[in-house]
């Protein structure tokens, strides 16, 4: 019953939410244990920048771009081939098209 | 199902939960005491004692939880919470000791390998919550880093299965199935051996990134970002991340126990003992601590003294070239293995 | 439940009469018109859902329009509705309500709201027509109606020099596609002097010109799902609709997916185990074309969409790769037919086909919701909004995670079905999907930190949450996301399983026309 | 070989279409491209229609003989009427495409690219 079965393998979300819902009861006493408050309206609250100035929020804020740099400089290669596919021009898309007809028609008719 | 078995299974489940999640974060706590420990004995120091992870947890349970005032207060607290249980919620699926999973029929090894991905989406996600540049440089690099390390896994974890179905298994990803049919014995001839031993060195590779330890730890670097994203966490929030880390540990290290070595000590007929017996039990139990120990020996702490830290676009490319080749190579070997020893007319 | 046979037809009328009704209701009242147009389109639901409950209990039902009788030279077109039918009709249907409802509050501030509830119902008897209709001439005509409808309400912004351009590709695409399907069309009557689906299947032969119709029904109809490399118009026009649009485009592209399958499936399902050329059989040739494009759908669809930073487009190329999950499921499904794994893979691929509507329509609505505060879909420019649109946030957050197939949403039964049975085929099917499923979730954590995370930027101050209208329709579809991963089993055996029994037993619906004698 | 004539005829018409559509840049020479196609297309469907010398399908007061085969005209139709449909929209769009980008040279009109 509400389980998925693959032949491979099998999946019960209703045990995992029961089993998350018993952890998450026991967790959460857990760390009801610990210390609640804390000072607000003091300099606790501010971020740490290892002791420099707070940066207007706007800078403070990384830019979407920029976020996986990491990623993207690694993959750089693959990144440039991706970018010189996606032209925008409306004749490539037409001819993406009459390619992939070639190569469908070379193998399943030739 | 009826009534009664229905109630007798839930019960079966709230009961063993409670019994895994405490089993799961003593021994997390003790294991990482035990790292400290040999680490610090291989850089010629002292170290802490061994319950230091206890009294790290109590001291951080007196502390103030701060909450900054760039981070959106719900999320922030929210996640360090769920991520512990996540990792709790997958030792109800994996053999420990002697005795089978709790809900063997509930979930497969792709649902661990999912669950494996909670924790370190519950730091990267209250990492950008708290917004501190710290924070989300760390957790940026996290995020890159678990693409990177998701590649070998995947790999090591769809071979295995491809094995055990091509040797006539059924539900190939049931932790049980993988347990009860120990790969090493699948093998046909030297090449399939070669190919699993590759495996299991690309797996042991992967643990330390998995787990955010040396020379994959760029996502919390001290030295350059802070602590990265668990800078502007503080008193119980950050005990929940230590804790996660622990029971992460000895998740992972019993995924290994469980995919390579998942042999019992009192199935050896040299002992004589019955199945099922206490004495079995017992020593299952023990001999199951000693291979997680081992494995966190090899595959956290010798890597984590020797190597430096590398760094965040060194981690992709290890993971995502040689390690991906180098996992490719253990695969094509399984592949051709049975072939190769039909050629040879070896079988 | 049994329906009288003409809830087939009225399926499609009731959209197309409320299409040319709306204009007129305009005129009364804006606020009626908007409450005629939900009422024709949740009766159409209804309607639907009524077809439905018969056609799973009772099997293939068919419709006749114009000649009864077979004597006569047949002027007439067949409707014939099985559980694949349904089951797509069922997720337009879903899509197209809650996307009118949005609209609601969405399109206040436009002018030409007729026009745009006008094309809208167009659109859904477009959509429903391509579904449910047993004739391959019909299937064209509504191709097309679909994609004029699609196109004008793409460009509906037309003070956008975007959107126009969105539109115009769209068109030429579509266009072009549609009439090589035309195309094969005249070729597969100019052979066998019939275009009935079923009546057609039946005498099929496999000659040299059934292999170019089939190769050119499958080229078009797949540029018109958005397989890569033939994708590039979906971020376009996917990205610059409005979001209420783009939702429904959802729909619309999957109804073209819905004929690459009834063509491999059905059309050719006589000649699939024949041997074609290098020894190899058809279906074995096919899938595996099917499973390559695929599977370059996923990879280029992530990749791509790791470096959007126009929300929009970032969803639009997730939804391509999506689509490449899709394609895997249900070409392993035609490579390896009449295995055990073949069926799991079929039935993961066709239950990914409503994840993926459900999941990606709620980020869309998200986007939407997004603009609609703040007048922006550049991730760079936005931050912090968590802290004023609590509701959208765990929207947005039970969208991307079930996207990202994560357990327990629904994503992820559907994907568990696509892993464990694609790995069968090849071990790097399934390596490929599982490490592009995490990059999906990397793309969407990337979103939930630019547009939600982050300080209280002081350009956002005062943004408010968006009208109840926006949140009711994000939260119905939220609520079937949350169903259908709570219950997979459930939805799997009554709805996708005979979705994939009607695809591969063909043969029950060649026999209730040809020997039926209908 | 004279009667493949109009096949080979709807084979050039469709390949130069899609010569357009690929080579030239005028976004109206595309819109003719599409034409070019839709005329091929249309063509092949008239020409399966075609019997030898015959006469109109109309039923009522028919002189008797071979009729030409009606559903291929009535398919016809329809593509065509769905044909102007298509130009008449494509035409207003790249009139709109004018108005915002100054220029009706494909290479030009790509705002949306990556």
């Amino acid at each position: 019953m509400f389980t998925v079965e693959t032949g491979s393998g099998f999946w019960n979300p209703i045990i995992w939410v029961i089993a998350i819902v018993v952890t998450f009861l026991l967790i959460y006493i857990l760390r009801s244990l610990g210390k609640k408050g804390y000072k607000k309206d003091t300099e606790q609250v501010k971020s740490f920048l290892s002791g420099n100035p707070e940066y207007p929020k706007e800078k403070m804020h990384i830019k979407a771009s920029n976020l996986y740099w990491g990623f993207t400089t690694s993959l750089k290669g693959l990144y440039t081939l991706l970018r010189k596919m996606h032209t925008g021009n409306t004749s490539d898309y037409v001819l993406w098209f009459v390619i992939i007809l070639a190569i469908f028609l070379l193998v399943e008719v030739i | 199902m009826d009534i009664l078995g229905l109630s007798e299974t839930v019960l079966r489940l709230i009961i063993g939960t409670i019994v895994v999640a405490l089993f799961g974060i003593i021994f997390g706590l003790l294991y990482k005491g035990v790292d400290r420990k040999i680490a610090a004995h291989m850089q010629g120091r002292i170290g802490p004692p061994i319950r230091q992870p206890f009294r790290d947890i109590r001291k951080l349970f007196t502390k103030e939880n701060v909450v900054p005032e760039n981070a959106i207060p719900w999320i922030f607290n929210l996640v360090p919470l769920l991520g512990l249980v996540a990792t709790i919620s997958i030792l109800i699926y994996l053999p420990i000791g002697g005795f089978s999973p709790i809900m063997s029929w509930g979930g497969d090894l792709i649902l661990i390998l999912y669950l494996l991905m909670f924790p370190s989406l519950a730091m990267i996600i209250g990492g950008f919550s708290s917004g501190s540049p710290y924070a989300i440089v760390g957790a940026q690099r996290e995020m890159a880093t678990m693409i990177a390390y998701e590649f070998p896994l995947a790999i090591i974890i769809i071979s295995l299965a491809w094995k055990l179905t091509q040797v006539g298994s059924v539900n190939v990803f049931a932790l049980s199935t993988i347990a009860g049919t120990p790969i090493w014995s699948n093998v046909t001839g030297p090449l399939g051996f070669i190919g699993f031993a590759i495996l299991l060195l690309a797996l042991v590779i992967v643990t330390p990134a998995e787990l955010s330890k040396i020379p994959f730890d760029s996502p919390e670097a001290e030295t350059e970002i802070a602590g990265g994203l668990l800078v502007e966490y503080s008193g119980r929030n950050l005990a929940m991340f230590y804790l996660t880390d622990g029971v992460k540990t000895v998740v992972m290290a019993s995924i290994i126990v469980v995919l390579f070595f998942p042999y019992n000590l009192s199935a050896l007929p040299l002992l004589g003992l019955e199945g099922g017996s206490y004495v079995a039990y017992a020593i299952d139990i023990l001999f199951y601590l000693l291979k997680v120990f081992l494995v966190i020996l090899f595959s956290v702490t010798l890597i984590r003294v020797a190597i430096a830290r590398l760094k965040i676009d060194q981690i992709v490319y290890t993971y995502w070239v040689p390690l991906t080749l180098f996992s490719l190579v253990g695969l094509i070997f399984i592949m051709w293995d049975g072939w190769i020893m039909n050629l040879l007319g070896l079988v | 439940m049994n329906v009288p046979d003409y809830t087939i037809a009225l399926v499609v009328a009731i959209p197309l009469l409320g299409a040319f009704l709306t204009p007129l209701v305009g005129r009364i009242n804006d606020k009626l018109r908007n409450i005629f147009v939900i009422l024709v389109l949740t009766l159409n639901a209804f309607l639907v859902f009524l077809l439905a409950s018969d056609v799973l209990t009772t099997g293939i039902k068919t419709y006749v329009f114009g000649a009864q009788d077979i004597s006569y030279p047949i002027v007439r077109i067949l409707f014939e509705v099985d559980a694949m039918s349904i089951f797509m009709a069922i997720i337009s249907s879903i899509l197209v309500t809650v996307a009118v409802i949005y609209s609601w509050s969405f399109m206040k501030e436009n002018t030409g709201l007729d026009k745009y509830y006008t094309l809208i119902l167009l659109l859904t008897a477009g959509m429903l027509g391509m579904v449910l209709t047993g004739d391959m001439f019909n299937f064209f005509v509504f191709l097309e109606i679909t994609s004029i409808a699609s196109c004008a309400l793409i460009a509906f912004w037309t003070h956008k020099g975007e959107s126009v351009e969105a539109g115009f590709k769209y068109i030429v695409i579509s266009a072009m596609g549609a009439l090589f399907v035309l195309f094969a069309i005249a070729l597969l009557y100019g052979q066998y002097n019939a275009l009935n689906i079923a009546l057609l299947s039946s005498v099929i032969q496999y000659t040299f010109l059934d292999k170019i119709a089939l190769v050119l029904l499958i080229v078009a109809l797949a540029m018109k799902a958005g397989i890569v490399p033939m994708h590039m118009w979906l971020p376009d026009s996917y990205g610059s609709a409005p979001s209420s649009i783009s939702i429904i485009l959802v729909s619309a592209t999957l109804a073209s997916l819905y004929g690459v399958f009834r063509v491999i499936f059905t059309l050719y399902g006589n000649v699939l185990s024949k041997i074609a050329n290098f020894g190899i059989p058809v279906n074995v040739l096919i899938g595996w074309l099917i499973v390559a494009l695929a599977v370059i759908s996923i990879l280029i669809g992530v990749f791509m969409a790791l470096i959007q930073s126009d929300f929009k487009r970032l969803i639009a190329y997730g939804a391509v790769a999506e689509l490449g999950y899709m394609f895997l499921g249900i070409g392993t499904g035609i490579v390896a037919l009449g295995t055990a794994y073949g069926k799991t893979a079929l039935d993961g691929g066709i239950f990914h086909v409503i994840n993926d509507a459900l999941d990606v329509g709620l980020l869309f609505l998200v986007a939407g919701a997004i603009y609609y505060a703040t007048k922006e879909t550049s991730l760079d420019k936005l931050g912090g909004l968590a802290r004023n649109m609590k509701y959208t946030t765990v929207f947005f957050i039970i969208g991307f995670l079930a996207v990202a197939g994560m357990p327990p949403l629904n994503g992820f039964a559907s994907k568990l079905l696509i892993y464990e049975s694609t790995f069968q085929l090849n071990p790097i099917l399934a390596i490929v999907a599982i490490l592009c499923s995490i990059l999906l979730l990397a793309v969407f954590v990337k979103v939930f930190y630019s547009a939600f995370m982050g300080p209280q930027l002081p350009k956002f101050k005062d943004v408010k949450e968006v009208p109840k209208s926006m949140l009711f329709s994000m939260g119905i579809i939220a609520c079937i996301i949350v169903i259908f991963g709570l219950f997979p089993e459930f939805i799997i055996n009554n709805l996708v399983e005979p979705a994939a029994n009607a695809l591969i037993g063909y043969s029950e619906y060649i026999s209730q026309v040809v020997v039926g004698g209908i | 070989m004279i009667f493949n004539i109009p096949y080979i005829a709807v084979a050039v018409l469709i390949l130069l279409g899609l010569y357009a559509l690929i080579f030239k840049r005028n976004l109206i020479k595309m819109v003719i491209g599409i034409t070019l196609i839709e005329s091929g297309v249309n063509l092949f469907l008239i020409t399966l229609g075609y019997r030898k010398e015959s006469i109109a399908p109309i039923y009522t007061s028919s002189p008797g003989g071979v009729m030409a085969f009606p559903v291929p005209q009535a398919l016809t139709l329809t593509s065509i009427v769905i044909g102007v449909a298509v130009i008449a929209l494509m035409l207003s769009l790249v009139m709109h495409i004018y108005r915002h980008y100054g220029t009706l040279d494909v290479r030009k009109v790509r705002r949306l690219k990556e």
